[in-house]
């Protein structure tokens, strides 16, 4: 055992010694410690360099504040963490920590130049050179800032853990499970309520751990607080959960909790979930958060072996840790004579405290000096000296005048400082609490609450043991939904340590030429501040920004009311005038795993497969994602690539007979009374008019005249449409039409059932279609005069009921069948064998879906379309019920605007050398040999090697395109223009004559 | 995210509803006898109230229903909810937690 | 002519906690309370203030999902063409909807000691019991899909999901529930 | 006031004084009674157009007003990307002219902004996004701006922690690249323009709330209402973000904007690891690393209108996956910090800068999720607006007009995503 270790006491386990790495040495601690305390144990105060001027820094605290000693974990080379607090890391046998910031080592780093040349890095130095040569900046100057800032190393391979999420709710959440969160959950669980109750720590009983004066009903703290845990983990409605963090608080009493599971074990089982993220919905919150101690901005005030008194406290009383050997305290409370009176105790020399406050009365004060430990009051620190390790601090007292007098220096190895404590409002800012500056606690503390919520305890600026455990018995009582039970009293004493403080720098701390810090991790000093009011940055939001307190990855919980002391001193205002940083969640660092949760890889995103998918991947089918659903591109034979299976399946539907899942595609049955005037006021087409067992091509503009959606409607019945809907439109379309069915025309007797998922919906196109199809279709007679184009039926397919729809995407005979989910493979198979006996069917995917289209010029929304088409620039003006009195969008397509002859409109590009394929999203041209910038008229939408034609096609949107087919435009890329013919966008079959075989 | 009252459902998280934008926008009747203005103006522009906002929601993962809700903006306190068709309550800002 | 050909739900996983449901008749009712209170003389509906109950009468049972809609569930032995055909006699001229969705959705049954905190991993809703007691029912969101919720016993819960997304659902609840069952 | 040039011998110069004889940056000035022009709102916009009516335009008595301090509305909320790729000829023209004065910013202001030219990559991740992206990519180049397709190779070889694995949900199918978008210092934007201004005179007046707009029997801006008194003005320029709507109705115009939050989030430094910018659209999250070592994340609002400044936890936790699925090793990082940003945001996701109704008031806002990368660009049109009383050629077609003549310049729709 080290000689830093105590004989006893503390709360590790003495039996269970645990090896460890810190920067590659080789070093044991007790299970129970952190990896701070197993430093410290070991002798080790270096841990690490700071940010900007490479300083040797040490252990500040003992908990989640801490600003210096970060650490980068790694457990294997994809399980690497940086940036981790060591004062929060529970050591684990085989933990491997590195520092960071330094090059080539720690002990040796030449990075520390910069604390030489410090005088030329004030605060916001960066904004002020670096501008010349201009071009330095990208070459040299940023390159070199970037790899001289940031603190550990980013991981490089994928984060193989797991990560859990879950939602919960309470009646009470408390969160902190020190003296008042405790109190609270007993209380609130008296009264019946749901309780949650977490701590950032890996145990309960916050404060109490390290408390060795403290009693409670009776007896020593701790006992009580293994008594109070036992009674809450017994107590079904009560859910305890240490090791997380209440990170955040979110409207309406939401609270994200980071609850880690696994970072404490040293083998954790291979699939357990690192991390669980909780949303937690509370009917009543308790924040018992406590309050952080506040170091004391002295010069020097940095070197490792300085810390705060509570973690030296801490440290010995909780994990059996002397911090050093000679111990000096500088504090402006009572609680640094707490720390003196503990170190003491266990027998380390306290070389003296000194007080900043003029009079050192009390009954701690008064102890201590019973004990024979000297103590300075109204004195001040004005320096410190050592190297890797504090070894001097120079105290002296203020002398009436205000000037320095009795300097002594004292030897040390570690100095305490408690300048008071900062209530933990964090949280309770979160909620958006309103906070008032109190005077007499020298914090800002919770006013009103905008939440159902209360503040107990420290956090609240409660100090007295006593008081805390009261205030959190009332407010577990209060936020209980009913108060049944009679309340619960505990008794409680310990001695007042926390009166007093100090905020700001010390006496005479300005004149010092060494360093006084005020926020460690950021390099930020009492000058920066200085020249930071200076340059005119007052509100604190400024001063924050400019010198970045306040910003690092502790985000100022020890050092933002110091600056803020600093700046209202510097420009004379009360410090509530200056303002207070904005508190944000995370309240600590919280991982991007956590939040991401299972959510990766297919769970991403749900995949979207249809009843036919796994025949068509054994098929050899190539997918492509369409909103969520995968949709088969096309079918590749082996050696094919795109091309050649695009033009295969192309000339086959143009042949034979091609066989396509668009089971994909939306379907919206609409039903009612109103069914025909609901879509007659939607659409932009008639459909009064159209006959039962007929179906029509709709077309669906949103109010503002530019087309959104379309598909085929089919009339089933008087009072029964099937609407159909583009694959990714379908959520869309159902949403606007209820809003439209449900606000504006609650008049209609309608009603809307999205169908997309309850039928498979087959293809079969081609001029074989019927053939294939005559053996498969019982109840309709599929011939051209009885069933013609456009037409829908109820059927007997392959046995199964069902509906087919003669209806073609592809220009040629063809029939879509819908058929009911389940049996849309079955009936897939059957029609694809089918096929076999009428001369071959060849199934194909969206790609050649979309060249037979193209061949047809007609258009796909949001490709050909892009939101800013109209149905009379798409060419669609026939569609467009013109008797009708109104529609949506009616009145946008009235607009001067949407008359122009300029308007792009659709239609057809081929190249002049009947070789070139265009680019899709190539831009035209009305003149050759453009430069930059050129006049341009329009776009390619849509381009294809169309097999049929043996050439390239393309759709365009040029402006009065119409109007110029015939001409030759041109296509200005990269190697010269490509010049075009405008054309027809139909291009095969014009009369449409095949379709209506 | 919210804790949405839906007047059918009762408090619901947000995550079940979409948003509607600015409530009681209703459709003129003929939008053909608007000029293009007063067109411009029922489709475009909104109040953007800071402050108690009457907004629409529909309760899309739930019941399906659209109803209005009286929010503050600057707080996002639902102050009321009521279903289509109903007259704005009421209420100033402030006037509920 | 051929015979009526195998069916195929979406082939999902099973556990201790987690079951497919055989295929079902589904059908999707809304309507007023004229039609709602004819039709129920056919067939078990909640009222329409029975805020997300579901009524069951033996393997039949109707969901609240909307002031004017219901999810109708019952046997696939009771085919849909009959159950329409029973409902549209019993409802007559009141102005309603009704779809056959029987394929569109598939149900899970979800048990066990576990089985709220398996859902609650990805769905938002208090799924205590004093919060949601057995015959709630509900539209609601499971993570990235939407789903009907229904707990049917105290440990019991029917999960009814598009068929597209099943395989999502069923998928995540395995990886929650590795967190909670062996 | 003498003007204290910076610069690294002044740095040293003053480093030898102890820094003691820095002045303010810009002058801490109470409000004179009147003005011929004032700017409500000290943001980049705001501050950069008082700067370019003095430096370009001469105006002689020019005020910026600023509820709070400058800086911080969404100019000290953004993730500072950087970039002018946009479809339609005319957004295209405005950012451009945006990118070029941000190239020249910190030398024109003698601040450096730390415009770091290191790339946008935008990911494309079906069959649709390349066809979209391809379009932009031809529309820019024969409008001169640049842009360029890269394959997943290229993506990878331009930022190595990307994930080009064709297996995962939405598998990168190619890139977007304008090498010379990046990213800047968004605090240093608002404090070098304010900077800039002040030593031309502008009167940066913070804490000073705008409670009326006054105007003459002719309707014409008379004078502003102020918590800091009354203050006349023959011209005022609003430009005032998330809370345009808030201040134009003080003078009774409407406006087609709605007021969303926007949230960002920073990573704990790290050291160098990623070297663009990245965004993905349809996976909806962007990310860069600040020069400090951050990861900077963003992603699409928050769905409904709000001014509280702050979004929802499923919007980040969609964000997050949405990184994680791109960049796996960054699922052990941690969020440092979550702040949110209120967007003004129209109806064809692009900005008004223009005359109002009302002789006299002018208004520059609707930047939605965008106004920053226009920060120059935008505060220069906006200048010149207000000194000229008619647009510049390139802000002309961002009229209020537009929306009810229907010449609408809608990138949001131009990205479609109806398959």
């Amino acid at each position: 055992m080290s000689r830093w270790r105590t004989a006893t006491g503390g709360r590790v386990d003495r039996t269970r010694t645990l090896a460890f790495r810190f920067d590659g040495t080789r070093y044991e601690g007790l299970a129970g410690d952190t990896l701070a305390s197993a430093l410290l144990a070991n002798g080790v105060h270096l841990v690490g360099r700071s940010f900007k001027y490479h300083r040797p820094r040490g252990i500040l605290t003992a908990g989640a504040e801490e600003p210096s000693a970060l650490v980068t974990v790694r457990r294997d080379s994809a399980r690497v963490t940086p940036d981790l607090r060591a004062t929060q890391l529970e050591l684990y046998e085989g933990l491997d920590a590195l520092s960071l910031n330094r090059w080539p080592s720690l002990e040796r780093d030449v990075g520390r130049i910069n604390d030489w040349l410090s005088p030329l890095f004030p605060a916001g130095f960066y904004y002020k050179t670096f501008m010349w040569p201009k071009s330095a900046w990208k070459s040299l100057y940023e390159p070199v800032i970037r790899r001289a800032a940031g603190l550990g190393v980013a991981p490089t391979e994928p984060d193989p853990d797991r990560y859990a999420q879950c939602y919960a709710h309470c009646d009470v959440l408390v969160v902190g499970a020190g003296p008042a969160g405790l109190a609270a959950a007993l209380a609130a669980a008296d009264q019946g309520a749901r309780v949650l109750i977490c701590d950032e720590q890996s145990e309960f009983g916050g404060s109490l751990l390290a408390d060795r004066h403290a009693t409670i009903d009776g007896g020593p703290a701790a006992a009580w607080v293994a008594h109070a845990v036992a009674d809450l983990a017994a107590n079904p409605r009560v859910v305890c959960l240490p090791r997380t963090t209440a990170f955040g608080y979110f409207p309406h009493n939401l609270i994200g909790l980071a609850e880690r599971l696994t970072d404490h074990l040293a083998a954790p089982a291979p699939h357990a979930a690192r991390e669980r993220l909780w949303q937690v919905r509370a009917r009543s919150v308790v924040l018992a958060t406590g309050a952080v101690e506040r170091p004391l901005v002295f010069p020097g005030n940095d070197r490792p072996g300085v810390m705060l008194a509570g973690a030296g406290r801490t440290y010995l009383n909780r994990y059996g840790v002397r911090v050093g050997a000679r111990v000096v305290l500088v504090t402006a409370t009572d609680a640094g004579y707490e720390a003196a009176i503990d170190l003491h105790d266990a027998g380390v020399e306290i070389a003296g405290i000194a007080d900043l406050r003029t009079a050192a009365s009390g009954e701690l004060p008064a102890a201590a000096r019973a004990a024979g430990i000297e103590v300075t009051a109204s004195a001040t620190v004005l320096g410190t000296s050592g190297n890797r390790r504090v070894a001097g601090i120079t105290i002296a007292q203020i002398s009436s005048a205000g000037s320095s007098a009795a300097r002594r220096t004292l030897a040390c190895d570690a100095v305490l400082m408690s300048g008071g404590f900062t209530p933990s409002v964090h949280l309770f800012s979160q909620s958006r609490g309103t906070l008032r500056w109190s005077d007499d606690h020298q914090a800002f503390l919770p006013d009103r609450s905008a939440e159902r919520e209360r503040s107990a305890g420290a956090c609240r600026g409660v100090v007295d043991l006593a008081e805390t455990i009261a205030d959190g018995l009332t407010a577990g009582a209060e936020s209980a939904p009913s108060r049944t039970a009679t309340a619960r009293r505990i008794v409680a004493t310990r001695p007042r340590s926390s009166d007093g403080g100090h905020l700001g720098a010390v006496p005479l701390a300005s004149g010092a030429s060494q360093k006084s810090f005020v926020d460690w991790q950021h390099d930020v000093t009492i000058k920066d501040l200085a020249i930071a009011t200076r340059e005119g940055f007052r509100s604190i939001e400024h001063v924050k920004r400019f010198t970045t307190t306040g910003m690092a990855t502790d985000q100022g919980k020890t050092s933002n009311l110091n600056a803020l002391a600093i700046v209202a001193r510097a420009i004379d205002a009360p410090i509530p005038r200056v303002g207070l940083t904005t508190f944000r969640m995370p309240y600590t660092p919280t991982t991007f795993g956590t939040f991401a949760g299972p959510s990766r890889g297919d769970l991403f995103d749900p995949v979207r497969r249809t009843p036919i998918h796994d025949w068509a991947a054994a098929a050899g089918a190539v997918f492509e994602d369409v909103g969520m659903w995968k949709r088969a591109r096309y079918f590749p034979q082996p050696g094919e690539d795109m091309h050649a299976a695009v033009a295969r399946e192309c000339r086959a539907v143009r042949s034979s007979c091609g066989l396509f899942d668009a089971s994909t595609l939306g379907k919206i049955e609409v039903v009612g009374p109103g069914a025909a005037e609901f879509l007659e006021r939607l659409y932009v087409n008639s459909w009064a008019n159209l006959g039962v067992g007929r179906c029509r091509y709709g077309i669906l503009c949103r109010e503002d005249g530019f087309i959104t959606d379309d598909g085929v409607v089919a009339r089933l019945a008087a009072d029964r449409f099937h609407v159909t809907t583009t694959t990714g439109g379908a959520p869309r379309v159902l949403a606007m039409m209820e809003d439209y069915r449900q606000t504006e025309w609650p008049d209609l007797e309608v009603w809307l059932t999205s169908t997309t998922e309850a039928w498979a919906v087959i293809a079969v196109q081609g001029p074989n279609a019927r053939d294939v199809l005559r053996g498969c279709v019982e109840g309709i007679d599929l011939e051209a005069s009885a069933f013609p184009h456009m037409s829908v039926a109820a059927a007997r397919i392959c046995g199964v009921e069902g509906m087919v729809m003669r209806v073609s995407f592809t220009g040629e005979l063809g029939y879509e069948l819908n058929v009911p989910a389940d049996y849309g493979l079955e009936i897939w198979k059957a029609v694809h064998a089918a096929g076999a006996a009428h001369g071959g069917i060849t199934c194909y995917g969206t790609e050649t879906m979309h060249v037979l289209r193209a061949e047809k010029g007609y258009i796909i929304v949001g490709q050909d379309t892009d939101g800013t088409v109209t149905p009379v620039d798409a060419g669609l003006s026939w569609a467009v019920g013109r008797k009708k009195p109104d529609f949506v969008g009616r009145r946008s397509l009235q607009r001067q605007s949407m008359q122009a002859p300029d308007r792009k409109q659709l239609v057809g590009l081929r190249a002049r050398d009947g070789r070139t394929l265009l680019d899709e999203g190539a831009q035209v041209a009305d003149r050759p040999n453009q430069q930059p910038p050129m006049q341009l008229i329009g776009h390619v939408t849509s381009s294809y090697e169309s097999a049929v034609l043996g050439s390239p096609i393309a759709l365009a949107m040029v402006a009065g395109g119409r109007a110029r087919i015939g001409q030759t435009l041109y296509v200005p890329m990269p190697g010269g223009d490509v010049e075009v013919d405008v054309v027809s966008p139909v291009f095969y079959d014009p009369k449409g004559e095949r379709i209506n075989a | 995210m919210l804790l949405i009252p839906c007047p059918h459902c009762g408090e619901r998280p947000e995550i079940e509803f979409t948003y509607g934008g600015e409530a009681h926008l209703v459709r003129p009747a003929d939008p053909s006898t608007l000029d293009d203005a007063a067109w411009a103006d029922y489709l475009y522009m909104r109040t953007n109230t800071k402050g108690v906002h009457a907004e629409r929601w529909r309760h899309a993962r739930g019941c399906g229903r659209f109803f209005n809700a009286l929010r503050d903006t600057t707080t996002d306190r639902f102050l009321a909810t009521y279903r289509i068709g109903e007259p704005r309550p009421a209420i100033a800002a402030g006037g509920a937690r | 002519m051929p015979e009526a050909p195998a069916r195929h739900v979406p082939s999902l996983p099973s556990a201790d906690w987690m079951s497919p449901l055989p295929p079902a008749t589904r059908l999707a009712f809304q309507g007023g309370l004229a039609a709602r209170a004819a039709a129920a003389r056919v067939f078990p509906l909640p009222d329409a203030q029975a805020v997300c109950q579901a009524r069951c009468d033996g393997d039949r049972a109707g969901l609240w999902l909307g002031p004017d809609e219901c999810l109708l569930l019952a046997p696939a032995t009771t085919g849909a063409a009959a159950l329409l055909e029973a409902l549209r006699s019993a409802i007559g001229t009141a102005a309603h909807s009704l779809v056959d969705v029987s394929h569109r959705q598939v149900g899970l049954e979800i048990r066990g000691p576990q089985a709220e905190r398996i859902l609650n991993g990805a769905c938002p809703l208090d799924l205590s019991l004093e919060q949601f007691p057995v015959g709630r029912c509900t539209r609601t969101v499971l993570a990235k899909a939407e789903i009907v919720l229904w707990r049917t016993q105290a440990q019991h819960f029917r999960v009814e999901i598009w068929r597209s997304f099943a395989a999502y659902a069923a998928a995540l609840l395995q990886e929650i529930a590795r967190d909670y069952v062996v | 006031m003498s003007k204290q040039r910076f610069s690294a011998l002044s740095l040293f110069r003053r480093a030898l004084g102890g820094h003691r004889s820095w002045e303010p940056q810009w002058r801490k000035v109470e409000p004179k009674p009147s003005y011929d022009v004032v700017i409500v709102g000290g943001g980049g916009h705001g501050l950069g157009a008082a700067y370019y009516l003095a430096a370009e335009h001469r105006v002689g008595r020019i005020a910026v007003v600023e509820k709070g301090w400058i800086g911080g509305g969404n100019t000290g909320r953004n993730t500072t990307i950087i970039r002018s790729n946009y479809l339609f000829a005319e957004s295209a023209a405005l950012y451009d002219h945006s990118v070029k004065l941000w190239e020249d910013l910190s030398q024109v202001l003698n601040y450096n902004v730390m415009f770091s030219q290191r790339g946008v990559m935008m990911l494309a991740h079906t069959v649709h996004d390349v066809q979209v992206f391809k379009r932009h990519v031809h529309a820019n180049r024969c409008s001169g701006v640049d842009n360029e397709w890269l394959t997943p190779e290229e993506a990878k070889a331009f930022c190595p922690p990307l994930n080009i694995d064709p297996d995962i949900r939405y598998p990168v199918l190619g890139a977007a690249l304008q090498r010379r978008g990046g990213t800047a210092r968004h605090d240093a934007v608002a404090w070098g323009y304010a900077r800039a201004a002040s030593e031309l005179g502008v009167d940066i007046i913070e804490n000073c709330e705008v409670t009326g707009i006054r105007r003459d029997p002719q309707g014409r801006v008379e004078a502003l209402e102020t918590t800091r008194g009354l203050i006349r003005a023959s011209k005022v320029g609003v430009s005032a973000a998330g809370n345009t709507s808030a201040v134009l109705s003080l003078a009774g115009v409407r406006l087609p904007l709605e007021s969303y939050p926007l949230q960002a989030l920073v990573s704990e430094p790290v050291k160098p690891v990623f070297p663009c910018v990245a965004m993905s659209n349809t996976i909806h999250a962007y990310v860069s690393q600040s020069d400090k070592g951050e990861l900077v994340i963003g992603a699409g609002t928050d769905a409904y209108t709000s001014y509280t400044q702050r979004g929802a936890l499923h919007i980040n936790m969609h964000t997050l996956d949405a990184i994680c699925e791109l960049f796996p090793m960054f699922r052990r990082m941690r969020m440092m910090r979550n702040w949110g940003g209120i967007v003004d945001v129209t109806p064809d996701r692009s900005p008004i800068i223009a005359k109002t109704p009302v002789p006299g008031l002018y208004v520059n806002c609707g930047w939605g999720t965008g106004g920053f990368k226009a920060t120059p660009g935008s505060a220069h049109l906006f200048a010149w607006t207000i000194a000229k009383d008619e647009p510049h050629p390139i802000n002309a077609p961002f009229t209020i007009e537009r929306f009810r003549d229907g010449y609408l310049i809608d990138e949001a729709a131009a990205a479609a995503v109806a398959h």
